[in-house]
């Protein structure tokens, strides 16, 4: 019953590490992902978020062994 | 068809290889073309730029392109299109992207191609590091507008 | 560059060869390439055409056309343009024009482009002529607005 | 004293000549020219003019030596 998690780019640099797992309690959102992993960082206000590579907004739920990914805006092209 | 390339490539030679397997769907059809080549440039925000390294999420990359490219044939009556993005270490003058579209006409060419590298610069998820002249590196935080200037 | 071709031309291949000559000015600077190729199709207004002929006003063509590229260099900054244009006889799947634009930023190379084109459909001195199924022969007598569908 | 008139396109082929001299007369202008060469053809109202390459309209005056062209609404690229 977990969620893996990713980081990418400048958050990824920022937070130390590329990857996590957060133990999934159901009725969890995105946000609460963030909080539990990171609770004594403040999330950055232009942060995305992608459920299974898909993009969802902060409150959406999670499901259990969904890949949760948090990014910066993005700048490719 | 969307490519995903580690090492450079020349566009238009990309073009003439995927045209060969395209010819024989377009045959007749095709009487407009619009290309995009996006080059890594030397300065940026008023500094040199020596390289650059662009991250990208496998898989969310791809998945991400096809929506573009699927929002764009909505649009416009489409006969094909043609995504190539760089990844991984760059340097001055390297190709980063090329999109191409085609189409019966010229209009609907160029306002898809656009499109497509609007969407791929708002919601496809790379990212570029750039390195200094100094060797100091900074993450590129945000992408302009294309419709504007 | 303008160029008038009389029999065929591979238009990736052109920019390939002129990027050659060019690459040391636009070193570092060019950002943003955009490419417009126009192919003959084997139908226009609902009938089948198998072939057509070109025709131009020698030396108003060349003046016209440095006018075009002189006008989008005064709106936009671009760093470089080519346009190459087919004459004579053309059939289905041939190129008819390229126009290549490069800007620093990719508005301005998309912007550009398409002004080129238009201006160069409303204002340079070429004229169709269409061969249709039956043998039988019309000037196409007004291009269409290339800004709306 | 004379103007060299060029048409072109289906023009060419309606008047049936690709080429023309026109006796220069000081005053007259792009209209005039037309009315002189071809009094019995009524001039198409899209008609286009170029005098030494560069457009003008019908009421342009034309020059000793210039060469004046008619052609149609041009279709190219």
């Amino acid at each position: 019953m977990s969620i893996k998690v990713r980081y990418f780019a400048s958050l990824k640099e920022l937070i130390g590490q590329a990857t996590d797992d957060c133990e999934f309690v159901s009725g969890m959102t995105v946000q609460d992902v963030w909080q539990k992993l990171l609770p004594e960082k403040s999330m950055p206000a232009n942060i995305l978020a992608a459920i299974n590579m898909e993009y969802v907004s902060l409150d959406t739920l999670v499901k259990d062994a969904d890949e949760l990914a948090f990014f910066p805006p993005v700048t490719g092209g | 068809m969307i490519k995903i390339c580690t090492s450079a490539f020349e566009p238009y030679k990309e073009i003439e290889a995927y045209q060969i397997q395209q010819k024989k769907s377009l045959a007749g059809k095709q009487g407009a073309a619009n290309v995009f080549v996006g080059t890594m440039r030397d300065f940026n925000e008023g500094e040199e730029v020596k390289g650059m390294t662009l991250e990208h999420y496998p898989g969310m990359t791809e998945k991400q392109l096809q929506h573009v490219l699927a929002e764009a044939a909505e649009q416009w009556p489409l006969l094909d299109s043609l995504v190539i993005h760089r990844v991984g270490d760059v340097f001055p003058d390297d190709v980063l992207v090329l999109v191409a579209v085609w189409s019966a006409h010229r209009g609907a060419a160029f306002d898809a191609c656009r499109f497509i590298m609007e969407a791929l610069k708002s919601k496809v998820p790379f990212w570029k590091k750039e390195i200094l002249k100094d060797g100091e590196c900074r993450w590129v935080d945000k992408n302009t507008d294309g419709y504007v200037g």
